[in-house]
């Protein structure tokens, strides 16, 4: 990775100045979503807190992408509220929030015109356009592929497209579904190294991941589902060496059906 | 399965809604339905040539003559008349209101340059008013466009347009009597002889058209031009008007 | 303005009036224009799918010209179908002019390459999505096609809507094939046409309103029928 | 048959003779037709793009009435303006009627339900794709129109060609307003529907035959350069 | 898993009897893919045989997707030519080869209907097909979302849907594509399972993985891609102890630049 383009590019002080009206704490209440005739998450309760890295994990289908798009406000609760800042969620308050989808959703445009895209709306001036534009392409190592159509990427490579067009947000929250599922180790491991840098200079991280020794990297608290149900909330040591939970003892293993 | 002829018709007829008195009459006395095409003179008589009906009525007696000429049908017979006016906005802006000569008529709206909106289709209609011109000694269509505009439509059409920008137009009495959308026009010219409109049928040629239902056909045309035929026209009322005047020669 | 209260003072009245010649005059439209738009379904979904399945040369040349019919004037199709039809004719033995038949004739053909073209448009988007999976599963041409026609089947509704539309307001073919002739081939879009040619413009309104009335019942009734089909849909 | 040897017979002497008249009707088609569509789509992509996008209460009945009016008959659409524009209607101090732009508003009023409608389904269709993505993203609803009638621009080309030949083989509304006038108001479609009426056939199908010609011009052009737009694309 | 219907389920015999008229050796010979005026994959030749898993690794955007669409005949190379049993691929020899694609596709149906609408593709008969998809929906551990969306399943349930769907094809070479990236470890463990049993029964395996570990587990070879070119074919033993090629050895280290 090229760390002065880094530096440059991840947000930072973003977080701070606009904490005053800010969105903490982030708090689910009884939480609840159904679908299909389902009970897909079951009354969740957890509060957020800019300044720990929040891994969540549990089986597929356990509901970790249903938490993720209630947090960003992208389904609404049938059951519940959410609260940030102690408010209901406005528009305002949103758009301090990023989302990196499981399954990349990239514009039928190139790599370049999906960053321009994403700067105009989150409201960057025309000018400076195409300045962030290369740090980002230098950020997700896309630099070589700017002019291609994004949707002919190779998954990995819209997988860190998806990623940096995120970080162009400079969210204060970024959720973050798997993000590197599909990268190399090397791009796993310069992804990894961003999400801490970027929580380091103060933006909150909600990553989901299957990956042990990833989350075993990146996490101060674990969050585990299990059915819908937070199955345990707890710090990453605690989690790791002794789960309170059978569900999150039997998936460390890799025997947890859900 | 009912028997029925296909009738080629011009629209003034079936506008003007004679058929809707006469077909019913004719129904209830004969178990056989007319079934009536209204389209223009020129589609009506192209039609027929086609084979595409039993009888042609229409209105244009020199196209008439040369259809049967051609062996495409096979006698002519005159059934009824009715006359040509013009109409204009009440506003007259051509001082024609009230003439019964139709040439001087049309010379004042030329030198008004008044709106005139002629059919422009070829119709008996339009036949007939070119020739009103041709008498005066006026070309028109040097200013098409201009004064003179040829909607190129049906008489409904043509009305209409010409209310909708105060022209004047030559119509058939029928057409316009029972015409809905007069606006505030009325009858400008009238009672000129030149002004007469007879109306003609014609068995269309089973020598020509072998799928022509010759007998059924004949009997139609026969049945017009029989007393009951010739009356029936007669007591056809718009508005408690007269709009055909019955005149077959066997009457 | 009157003209337009007018209007809607004739439409109230023929409605509630319940007319017989009326009722016969909106049924033949029904059956004439929904004939014809299934008519064109039958053609046009097959052959728009296979057109933006399809991988052949002149497949751009043919798009283009299933574009360009859906501009094909009325009156000319009326024309051609009037030629065929006529007693001088080729089909003239059918004797199938100025019948309900030759209506619906020239309205499929009409509405065909509107069918056509709209299902190439829709069935090419979701294709790009399925392209390469029902080719690495083998699907064969008619599969490939089947599938994309049923799964995109919600979005070709409106492209039924669109032909439905075209059918139920057309008056320029069906007038020269059918005749406009009363209790025969007479149907709302030529009743409209005359009653304007005797210039009963607010009556000609009146009915134009009941035909608006008519293809808003129409366009409920299946937007209903697609809803509730959703909801019970993924079977 | 031999008709439409004429036909053909016919065309080609037209288009060889470079006739005045035909020329100056054509333009007019073409003039009238591109300014209704333009104005359809000015109206009827975003209006489209709104209801694919919109989360509103009666946004289905807005669907439904939309897609109802794609049915809104030629003649109805041409009385109603008729009556706007005439002298004794609340437009008539604009002395419209009998014009090309009487003409264009009437085609407009036709054409933009068509392009709202299949815009709508257009835009839905990705919107499905993209819908997540820009709310996550915060895009307000005018960003959220803009992106996905831009990324859509292939698909709904389509959609603007089915407008383009609504109003390109119109004749029963503009010949309402626009009254045929010769050297006036007259097109194409109007000039056909005038030679049908008079008899001639083959002339009538020769012009519709220039008329299809046309439509194939404008159609292969819009193609072509959608394709060079494509290869070109993605800026 | 239920070990009963696995047994079931995974096809066996099916590669021995058609054999004869065979697809292998499955070869590129200089295999060359072009687009966007880019050279994105570069004269790769390889023979594949039954009897090995095959495992192919490389950075993000080396062209491991590719390759497989390659074998598959879902793109054309601009350059070399691919051949089965010595002849050019044909429909019938194609319809041997089952991939299942690093990004999940399903149709707009229920599970079920998904499983359906693949085995009437591949020609099961209609009377047979209800009991296949139960047997599919247990293999996949999915029988409990038979009648759900297939689109609206999560990243792991869909990839799990993509993978008993390519198996339902009975297939004599399978190639998977990161078959299981948005796994959790239990199903994760089941799928390897899997994969090692239909080896066992004769299926031909190319895997695409970035998972070191994952990769040792199953693979008997390693093609590892850099930049569209074979950079090194050798044993997995070979491969993980010593691989020859500095770019492998970089990759495995995670340092690896594409
Ligand atoms: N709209 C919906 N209707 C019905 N079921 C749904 C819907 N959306 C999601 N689900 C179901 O909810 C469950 C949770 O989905 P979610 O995507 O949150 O799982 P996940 O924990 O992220 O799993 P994975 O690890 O596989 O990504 C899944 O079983 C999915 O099938
Ligand atoms: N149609 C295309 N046009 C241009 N470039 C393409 C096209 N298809 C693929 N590519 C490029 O080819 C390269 C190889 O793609 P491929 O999907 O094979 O990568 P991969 O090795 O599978 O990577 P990953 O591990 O990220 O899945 C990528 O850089 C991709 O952007
Ligand atoms: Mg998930
Ligand atoms: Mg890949």
């Amino acid at each position: 990775m090229h760390d002065g383009l880094q530096r440059q590019a991840v947000p930072q002080a973003a977080a701070a100045p606009r904490a005053a009206t800010g969105i903490w704490p982030l708090e689910l209440h009884d939480v609840s979503f159904a679908a299909g005739g389902k009970a897909l998450t079951d009354r969740l309760s957890l509060r957020l807190r800019p300044g720990t890295r929040t891994v969540v994990m549990g089986p597929n289908g356990a509901g970790k992408s249903l938490l993720l798009r209630l947090i960003a406000g992208l389904i609404q609760p049938t059951g519940g509220t959410i609260t940030l800042g102690g408010r209901p969620a406005d528009a305002a308050a949103r758009r301090r929030i990023a989302l990196v989808f499981q399954r990349p959703v990239v514009l039928r445009r190139s790599v370049a015109a999906n960053l321009r895209h994403a700067l105009a709306v989150y409201g960057v001036p025309r000018g400076e356009r195409a300045r962030r534009i290369d740090a980002l392409l230098a950020l997700g190592q896309l630099e070589a592929l700017a002019g291609r159509p994004a949707r002919v990427l190779s998954g990995g490579e819209q997988q860190r497209l998806s990623l940096v067009r995120a970080l162009a947000a400079e969210p204060e929250l970024l959720l973050l579904d798997e993000p590197t599922a599909s990268l190399d180790p090397q791009a796993t491991a310069a992804i990894e190294a961003l999400i801490g840098q970027a929580a380091a200079a103060g933006v909150k991280i909600v990553l989901v991941t299957h990956d042990r020794g990833q989350a075993q990297r990146l996490a101060d608290e674990v969050l585990f589902l299990h059915r819908g149900a937070l199955a345990e909330h707890s710090s990453a040591d605690a989690f790791f060496n002794k789960p309170s939970s059978a569900a999150a003892q039997a998936y460390l293993e890799g025997r947890l059906l859900l | 399965e009912e028997k029925f002829i296909i009738v080629q018709s011009t629209t003034s007829t079936q506008n003007a809604g004679l058929y809707d008195h006469l077909l019913p009459i004719y129904h209830e006395k004969t178990g056989v339905e007319v079934r009536v095409v209204a389209v223009g003179t020129g589609q009506a008589i192209k039609n027929a040539q086609n084979c595409d009906g039993d009888v042609l009525f229409v209105h244009a007696k020199p196209a008439e003559e040369k259809f049967v000429a051609e062996g495409y049908g096979v006698t002519r017979a005159d059934v009824m008349y009715n006359d040509f006016v013009i109409v204009g906005p009440a506003a007259d802006p051509a001082g024609v209101a009230g003439s019964k000569d139709v040439s001087g008529a049309l010379e004042r709206i030329k030198q008004a340059e008044a709106p005139f909106a002629s059919r422009g289709d070829d119709s008996g209609t339009h036949k007939a008013e070119l020739a009103l011109w041709q008498a005066s000694g006026i070309d028109p269509t040097a200013d098409s466009g201009g004064w003179y505009r040829e909607t190129g439509s049906g008489m409904g059409a043509t009305l209409n347009s010409a209310v909708g920008m105060g022209a004047y137009a030559l119509t058939d009495r029928a057409s316009w009597i029972a015409f809905g959308n007069k606006g505030s026009f009325g009858i400008a010219v009238e009672g000129d002889q030149r002004l007469f409109n007879q109306y003609g049928v014609i068995l269309v040629s089973p020598e020509n058209c072998p799928n022509v239902k010759a007998e059924l056909g004949q009997q139609f045309i026969d049945w017009l031009l029989s007393d009951a035929g010739q009356s029936a026209i007669a007591d056809f009322k718009q508005h408690g008007q007269q709009l055909f005047f019955p005149n077959a020669k066997t009457s | 303005m009157q003209d337009f209260g007018a209007a809607f003072g004739q439409a109230f009245a023929l409605i509630l009036s319940g007319d017989a010649d009326l009722l016969e005059i909106i049924g033949l439209s029904l059956r004439v224009t929904f004939s014809a738009v299934a008519l064109a379904c039958l053609v046009g979904l097959p052959l728009g799918a296979a057109l933006a399945v399809g991988r052949f040369p002149g497949r751009m040349a043919a798009v283009t010209v299933v574009n360009a019919l859906m501009g094909l004037p009325p009156v000319v199709v009326g024309l051609g179908v009037y030629l065929m039809l006529s007693s001088a004719g080729p089909l003239g033995v059918l004797q199938l002019l100025y019948t309900p038949s030759a209506m619906i004739i020239a309205q499929a053909i009409l509405v065909a390459p509107i069918i056509t073209a709209l299902t190439r448009q829709v069935v090419e988007d979701l294709h790009g999505e399925y392209d390469e999976l029902l080719r690495a599963m083998g699907a064969r041409r008619l599969a490939t096609i089947a599938t994309l026609l049923w799964d995109a089947r919600y979005s070709l509704m409106t492209t039924a809507l669109a032909g439905l539309g075209r059918a139920l307001g057309e008056v320029g073919a069906i007038i020269i094939v059918g005749g406009n002739i009363n209790h025969v081939t007479r149907v709302m879009t030529t009743t409209i046409a005359l009653e304007t040619s005797k210039g009963n413009l607010s009556l000609a309104l009146g009915l134009g309103i009941i035909l608006v009335g008519l293809a808003l019942l129409v366009n409920g009734l299946v937007m209903g029928l697609r809803s509730s089909a959703a909801r019970l849909a993924y079977a």
